[in-house]
């Protein structure tokens, strides 16, 4: 795997990491190729991991979110739907990239104009506050107050541990994996594909281990029944157009 | 006319608002001592007759530039008007906070709203809405708050048993029912 | 010469130390606002022909004095202040959508950003770059943000208008080649 110099770099969040990926790998901000985002992405995730670097759950949401968007372009009769989750992004990933811009140029300001300015000088000023209000006033503050504290109380820290340090399982391991099993069997019921499976990240790499190869025409996927097409043969992996997740 | 070194000297104790060890200006422009004293009446000076309304006061081994005298009621004049800015919902929330809760440390203000509260704490203390009411007997003997008699008056209240209850203390399924639980944030500190 | 108006906007200027109301400054002297806007470049003028190292700001419908930037090392030297340290980079990107949205909610900023940003709101309330905007009429009724007088001052601003234009927006050069759409959380509200 091509070596990862960005591994100690540092970004705001997934949209900027994003956009890092986008210039440093010459992809077109307005036609994204999903398959190669989610690589190149996944690359960053795992070094970050690998690295014991903290991930924020937003680079977490991200991951998942370029899932589903390659997900629902491998579908059928999607198109429109695909299209619209691209834009979604690209819409979000311009706005950011015009945000970070405007964070630059304040940042420049910034630095040019260094001015003092004085405390207040000490002096007896009445200031007793002079308006009157009616209490009403001071139960609905209550209540915004408390409601406000309640929801910024941060989830606790091991709610994100399990998620981090979850191994990541790749899809072309899953695709050889069903494909070991299909070809003994012929066929096997849907469900009974994902029975083994005791993580997410198992789960998801299945589940697009299945979507791949239906695209690929290996497999078909019927009333729940998911039968081997024994006119392709080679049940290996590698052969698969666009499988570069590993 | 004021050069630079009386320049320097001005921009420091500007800046400074308080006084300063005069040392501290000598270091700062690459003098010594003597030689800011010996500038100070020249500065003055030239102060006076540009019309600038400001003293240089010497005061011990510090100086500090100030208004005059005269201007002072313009001052007080501008500064009050402050008074009559409505309550920020920042100020608002720390007083129902502090009303409901009172005496009430500024961690728990903080803990109740979920942001710090010390500059909206000391506007009101400022404002003459809250005071100081002595230091709890808990760890870190935390300084406490209450609200004061002017705030009483300025929610047109005879006395703290005048506020209404809580939104949310009949029948409601909100975290407000009262009184709160022992252990929550919301509890007053007994 | 520094007349009598002039002197009574200065004093107020200085003895506030904080960006005051240029109403308020009016109301002191007994004028109107217009009066008080037209006497500041006299009152500047008179300042620099004196060789008095101040500057007269004004920060939206605020006035403040400041140094010039000339003196910031000696005046950092005097006063052993710490070298500021300059805003991360996730304090400008929260100011920028800040900035060309006011007011502006938690959820947007963090909608443009794809990032938490509390953290950095309540830093930048702190530091007094931020400040509350009262409750929006959206469902949740959420707090909103706009940027303050201090704010300006950071950034060598007069006022709001003064932002640059948007990267991509009308008749600049910048790389963007598509102007954000008119509902885009970073078009700036007309």
């Amino acid at each position: 795997m091509e070596q990862l110099s960005f591994r100690t770099a540092e970004f705001e969040g997934p949209l900027d990491l994003l956009l890092h990926l986008i210039a440093k790998h010459k992809l077109d901000i307005y036609d994204v190729q999903i398959s190669a985002l989610l690589e190149q992405y996944m690359a960053y995730i795992r070094a970050a991991q690998d690295a014991n670097l903290e991930l924020a759950s937003e680079f977490l949401e991200m991951a998942s979110r370029l899932v589903y968007i390659k997900t629902v372009s491998l579908l059928p009769r999607h198109e429109e739907e695909s299209r619209q989750l691209k834009t979604e992004l690209q819409g979000q990933l311009l706005e950011y990239q015009v945000c970070k811009q405007v964070a630059a140029g304040l940042g420049e300001r910034g630095q040019r104009f260094r001015r003092f300015v004085r405390a207040p000088e000490k002096m007896e000023i009445d200031t007793a506050y002079r308006l009157t209000h009616p209490v009403k006033l001071l139960c609905d503050a209550y209540r915004d107050a408390v409601g406000r504290g309640k929801r910024r109380l941060p989830p606790p820290s091991q709610a994100f541990s399990g998620i981090v340090a979850r191994r990541v399982v790749s899809v072309s391991s899953r695709i050889v994996h069903l494909l070991k099993r299909l070809y003994r069997s012929g066929q096997a019921s849907y469900g009974s594909l994902f029975e083994t499976s005791t993580d997410r990240s198992e789960l998801v790499a299945t589940f697009l281990a299945v979507l791949e190869l239906v695209k690929a025409k290996r497999i078909t996927v019927e009333d729940g029944q998911v039968r081997f097409d024994r006119t392709h043969h080679s049940p290996d992996a590698s052969t698969m157009g666009e499988l570069r997740y590993d | 006319m004021i050069d630079l070194p009386q320049k320097q000297i001005f921009s420091v104790l500007f800046a400074a608002g308080e006084p300063v060890e005069t040392v501290k200006v000598a270091q700062a422009i690459g003098a010594d001592e003597e030689t800011v004293l010996r500038y100070l009446p020249i500065l003055q000076d030239n102060l006076e007759q540009a019309g600038v309304p400001l003293q240089l006061l010497r005061l011990g081994d510090k100086l500090q530039l100030s208004t005059l005298e005269a201007f002072a009621p313009v001052i007080q004049d501008a500064l009050a008007l402050r008074r009559n800015v409505p309550l920020s919902q920042a100020a608002l929330e720390v007083l129902a906070v502090a009303a409901y809760n009172q005496p009430v440390t500024r961690a728990l203000i903080e803990q109740v709203r979920g942001v710090d509260s010390s500059g909206v704490v000391n506007s009101l203390i400022e404002k003459q809405l809250l005071e100081e009411a002595g230091r709890l007997d808990l760890p870190g003997r935390p300084l406490s708050y209450r609200t004061t008699a002017h705030f009483l008056r300025t929610f047109g209240l005879d006395s703290l048993e005048q506020l209404p209850p809580l939104p949310g203390a009949e029948g409601s399924d909100a975290p407000l029912d009262a009184p709160p639980a022992a252990d929550s944030p919301l509890a007053p500190i007994t």
